[in-house]
């Protein structure tokens, strides 16, 4: 049987469920036997590929970025998994989403900056209004709230996603787990 | 809290207060007639203010939190001073067919507020009404107590720049 | 009227069941140990049955009746749980989270909080519902509690608590619609309020994290409620 | 009071009526007052006075005639009807007049037309006839007559059975037989029993309460009487709508005569019934209309409405029973008891009996205040009485039932208006507000209009209704901003029945009915918004209204 083709993508998120991703250690030998992991923010690869079996997504769509990405992951991915309360909820970085952009600016570029502050117009790309949950945007197949998800619940997961089974996750992990 | 028996003394010398204590005579001191004793006040002084609702409450022995809930609930309440004049844009259902959106446009563009506000000199108040019942008349506004009907834009527009003048 | 007449036998969920006719369908399954979800209903406080969590089904009528305020009847038959009951369950517990700022990551209720427990209970991994995303304030002005408005699920059980056994009455509910939200006293800041009595009834009756003491951490903030049955007993006893 | 005393007022009045040759009555209901009706009349009654015409001719200020939209109207002898009368008009109606010529061409509104014609009145039999201000002349027209009846001949069982007999049912909305009402209440145990006028007419488009209230005040407190006796009541509330001041003013002038001549207070008529009424204003809650809200609202608190059983029958104002009706049921009773039930049950149809008061409003030729008997179609409700749409332009639905009912197109025209066919049809009777729409209406941007009133007036207490209307209001606005995509109408969809099925009161149960309704009928805008970004009737996508 042909390896599946595994990714990771990590939006407006704190890189904690890539974290706890790391953290099933040893089994990610397992994965590696029945997967590749052809992108992530973990191994080298530039581009998001075509034919993705299984990707995993980190955070919140925040940014004109964001957004552009998630959508070409949907489009070059078979089964999309929300991971994570970012991803789910837009937890965090949706505490934002009460005040205006323009506010955030002056907040993180100017009020807290004591050296040069400015808010940048290059090289960082443009907030949305607000921070949303991926499936706002794009059609999610599975979804595993938990800031983070432990160890064991991303492990349960993507085993039974690479095996072909839809996994139980509400007994697993719920929101803030 | 300090519980005190004797009936609370009116916030001041204000004659208008005597409306509003023989309303509440009326209604027997009652917590019922909180809602009566709100419209008098309203009436009398045009708003709720803090001291009203607080004078209010303790004379009806009625919670500081059960009289707040109750003004805010009902939009007939205000809790703050209306304009000088006031514009009433009936948002009923016949006066939305026919053209109430429009009259809250230009009110928005003429004044840069939205019903329920008033302009910052304090000229003129924006309130839209559910239904004045005017439908045979839609759209219908009403000036300063004055019900005006099959108001166009234009004659808004006109009426809200003569108020606007000193 | 004699004591027989006053006993009703019923069904719920295929079984039988009897009680006493002023109690309701809610308590007869907690009773019983079946579980009925709800937000508002707490026991010794009195019901208002605005959450619709414990919606049941009543073979013969038509609508959904709110257990927590239906009596049970002579030969009813309740049924607690259904598709259809489970699928508007869902979504009115969704329907809270998009209301306001639920971020249970960083909730001093988190792991403790009866809506977090039921969105789980319910199986609910994520909300289909769009988040409104409100301005919400946070009041620490209290010297030994904080009100968070982001986490308040308009419950009314600190409205009740206060008023039906405090008899304070600090709390109420002002505005209404999407735009209510409990208020001490005059809408002002709670560490100003001259009729709380910092007894904390409300902090603990609380199902989220809104209502919390100050010091707690996430995750920190656990609710007790014995003094509820214990002050319903009391009572009971005077009244018997 | 006696039945002879009563009759000697009657006499008096009619009498002094008669004395008077020639009279010219005009309009001082709400909508011709905003037509400068006072100052109308005013003109008149000096133009009298200076003619030296007050020996045969009389004007008086007299309640709604019913075609609102071409006020100020002024009738002469009841034959004659003067249409869009400005004061300046008065001097040829007086020339006129004077010199016993035929009426003033321009003014005349002719009134052999199905708008007058195809009417029954039984409601508004006195409307736009008596002056609603004095109650000697509610008196010559048969008033009070049915309540000293009741009062001295008829036990209070058999003035239920007569009620029931007549098969009325509740005019607030939902159509409960008001006979099995009452007897409920009759039957119910309390210490004390109260009788509500339910009189906060809160639909938008809807002002049939206000002006039976302002036309015919005292027709409403006879029926209120005559429940309270029939249930053992002794105490009543007129719960109205702040926004109404003068049919306030009326009422408590009304209230004031009836107590002056013993009808209202205790011992009425000599017999040991005693009833007092008082008013209660809202203050700008819909959700107030709802019973339980209504009784909350009269003990001076916040208008939630709480779960039913127990209803207010049984433990309603203050845990007592209660009975509620609306302005329009209790104005039914007084003709009902002096023509006997099976007369009232032998108009409308074998379900819905007697007459139905609407207001109709929005694209139609003659907007304004009608009574005809149910079983009426739809179609001669806007075509012939309502003169069809105007300007040229083509029906496309009509709106009952305000924000808990529905909008029916073309295809349902030739439906009875019956409590029934309307609810199978997706709306409900309601109150009585009838809204026209034409072309220029998009049937998406008026489903949002009705849930931004839904939303706007949820009382905030329970969660389906609280946050539903606010979801689904703002998946229309999406709509109607031509932002969607297919997934919202279906969430939409859910919502709809979610909110339908949990909500704890009518207000939340019934909010999702304007979206259902268009759904069901104009589906097809709908999708021409979502996937084609397009609205027919060209009303959305530009600035976003309110």
């Amino acid at each position: 049987m042909a390896k599946k083709r595994m990714a990771t993508v990590w939006l407006d998120g704190c890189s904690g469920c890539h974290m706890s991703f790391l953290d099933i250690d040893e089994r990610l030998l397992t994965l590696a036997e029945i997967a590749d992991l052809v992108y992530s923010p973990l191994v080298d690869a530039k581009v998001f590929p075509e034919n993705v079996d299984v990707t995993l997504v980190e955070g919140a769509v925040s940014s004109e970025e964001d957004l552009h990405k998630i959508q070409m992951v949907r489009e070059r991915t078979t089964v999309l998994v929300s991971l994570g309360d970012c991803a789910v909820t837009a937890n965090v970085p949706g505490m934002r989403n009460p005040f205006s952009t323009k506010a955030v600016y002056e907040r993180a570029y100017r009020e807290n900056v004591t050296l040069n502050p400015g808010v940048p117009n290059e090289g960082v790309p443009r907030l949305l209004p607000q921070a949303r949950p991926i499936h706002e945007f794009v059609t999610v197949d599975v979804f595993v709230p938990g800031c983070p998800p432990s160890a064991d619940t991303i492990f349960y997961v993507v085993s039974e996603l690479l095996a072909g089974r839809t996994p139980q996750v509400g007994s697993h992990t719920r929101f803030g787990a | 809290m300090p519980v005190s028996l004797s009936k609370p003394v009116a916030p001041s010398a204000d004659k208008r207060w005597k409306i509003v204590d023989a309303t509440m005579r009326r209604v027997g001191q009652h917590s019922r007639g909180l809602i009566e004793t709100l419209h008098t006040v309203q009436e009398a002084f045009g708003y709720l203010d803090e001291t009203a609702l607080r004078y209010v409450a303790l004379s009806l022995r009625v919670p500081l939190s059960r009289a707040y809930g109750v003004a805010t609930f009902y939009h007939f309440f205000t809790l703050k001073p209306a304009g000088e004049h006031t514009c009433v844009i009936c948002l009923g259902t016949a006066c939305y067919i026919k053209g109430a959106p429009q009259l809250v446009d230009t009110v928005r563009r003429e004044l840069g507020i939205t019903p329920g506000e008033t302009t910052e000199d304090g000229k003129v108040s924006v309130l839209s009404a559910r239904c004045l019942g005017s439908c045979g008349l839609a759209p219908a506004v009403v000036y300063d107590n004055e019900v005006a009907g099959k108001v166009s834009p234009l004659q808004l527009k006109e009426q809200l720049s003569k108020w606007g003048r000193p | 009227m004699t004591a027989s007449a006053n006993v009703k036998t019923f069904q719920i969920n295929g079984r039988d069941y009897s009680a006493r006719a002023e109690e309701t369908i809610l308590e007869v399954a907690r009773q019983n140990g079946i579980f009925i979800p709800r937000l508002c209903e707490l026991e010794g406080l009195s019901t208002v049955g605005a959450c619709r969590l414990c919606l049941v089904e009543v073979k013969g009528s038509n609508r959904l009746l709110a257990s927590c305020v239906t009596r049970v009847e002579e030969g009813m038959e309740v049924t607690t749980n259904s598709e259809r009951l489970e699928r508007y369950r869902r979504g009115i517990v969704e329907l809270l989270f998009t209301e306001r700022n639920h971020v249970c990551s960083v909730c001093v209720s988190n792991g403790h909080c009866e809506l977090q427990f039921l969105s789980q209970k319910l199986d609910i991994t994520h909300i289909h519902y769009p988040y409104r995303f409100p301005k919400a304030e946070v009041d620490a002005s209290h010297g030994r509690f904080v009100i968070d408005h982001n986490r308040c699920i308009l419950c009314n059980r600190c409205v009740r608590v206060c008023d039906e056994i405090e008899g304070a009455h600090t709390w109420d509910v002002m505005g209404r619609g999407i735009d209510a939200r409990v208020i001490t006293d005059l809408n002002q800041p709670w560490g100003t309020s001259d009729t709380c009595t910092s007894c904390g009834k409300c902090v603990h009756v609380c199902p989220t994290g809104a209502l919390f003491e100050k010091g707690r951490s996430v995750a920190e903030m656990e609710k007790r409620r014995n003094f509820l049955p214990y002050l319903q007993l009391m009572r009971g006893d005077q009244n018997g | 009071m006696t039945r002879e005393e009563l009759e000697q007022i009657a006499n008096t009045e009619r009498q002094s009526q008669a004395s008077t040759a020639q009279k010219l009555n005009v309009c001082v209901a709400a909508g011709c007052l905003s037509c400068q009706s006072q100052t109308v009349k005013e003109v008149l009654e000096k133009g009298v006075a200076r003619r030296g015409l007050g020996e045969r001719c009389a004007v008086k200020g007299v309640g709604c005639m019913g075609l609102c939209s071409e006020g100020a109207l002024v009738s002469v002898d009841q034959n004659i009807l003067y249409k869009r009368v400005l004061p300046a008009d008065a001097t040829d109606m007086l020339d006129a007049l004077e010199a016993g010529r035929p009426p003033v061409e321009r003014l005349v509104c002719p009134t052999n037309t199905p708008f007058f014609q195809r009417q029954k009145k039984i409601v508004l039999e006195n409307s736009g006839v008596i002056d609603p201000e004095r109650i000697e002349e509610y008196i010559a027209a048969c008033g009070y007559t049915a309540l000293v009846e009741a009062l001295t001949e008829l036990t209070p069982a058999e003035v239920i059975e007569q009620v029931t007999r007549s098969g009325l049912r509740g005019r607030g909305g939902a159509g409960y037989p008001t006979g099995l009402k009452w007897s409920t209440v009759a039957k119910a145990v309390g210490t004390q029993k109260f009788v509500i006028c339910n009189a906060d007419e809160g639909d938008p488009g809807a002002f049939m309460d206000r002006s039976v209230l302002e036309s015919d005040p005292h027709r409403v407190l006879e029926g209120m009487l005559i429940a309270a006796y029939a249930v053992g009541a002794s105490e009543g509330y007129i719960y109205v709508r702040a926004e109404y001041p003068l049919a306030i003013k009326r009422l408590k002038i009304a209230i004031r005569q009836a107590e002056k001549l013993g009808l209202l207070g205790s011992n009425i008529c000599g017999t040991r019934f005693n009833f007092r009424v008082d008013l209660r204003l809202g203050a700008g809650a819909f959700v107030c209309g709802e019973e339980t809200a209504l009784i909350a609202s009269i003990e001076g608190k916040r208008g939630a409405p709480r779960p039913r059983p127990p209803y207010p029958a049984m433990e309603g104002l203050l845990g007592e029973p209660t009975l509620i009706n609306n302005v329009e049921t209790f104005a039914n009773i007084p003709p009902i008891l002096r023509n006997g039930g099976e007369w009232f049950a032998a108009i409308g149809t074998e379900k819905s009996k007697g007459t139905k008061v609407f207001a109709l409003a929005g694209r139609v030729q003659n907007t304004g205040l009608v009574e005809v008997p149910m079983g009426i179609t739809l179609r001669e409700m806007v075509f012939q009485i309502g003169g069809g749409v105007p300007d040229g332009k083509n029906f496309k639905a009509v709106q009952t039932g305000g924000p808990s009912g529905g909008c029916l197109p073309a295809e349902c025209l030739d439906m009875p208006v019956d409590y029934e066919s309307l609810a199978r049809a997706g709306s409900i009777m309601g109150s009585g507000g009838m809204i026209i729409m034409d072309e220029t209406s998009c049937m998406v941007d008026v489903a949002k209009y009705f849930m931004d009133f839904c939303m706007t007036e949820s009382c905030g207490k329970c969660v389906p209704c609280r946050v539903g209307t606010y979801q689904m209001h703002r998946l229309l606005e999406t709509i109607t901003q031509l932002q969607a995509a297919p997934k919202d109408l279906a969430l939409l969809e859910e919502l709809c029945d979610l909110v339908k099925h949990t909500s704890l009161c009518g207000l939340g149960q019934s909010a999702p009915n304007p979206v259902l309704s268009t759904l069901r009928y104009f589906a097809e805008e709908y999708k021409a918004h979502i996937e084609r970004n397009q609205c027919v009737a060209g009303v959305c996508g530009q600035e976003v209204h309110v």
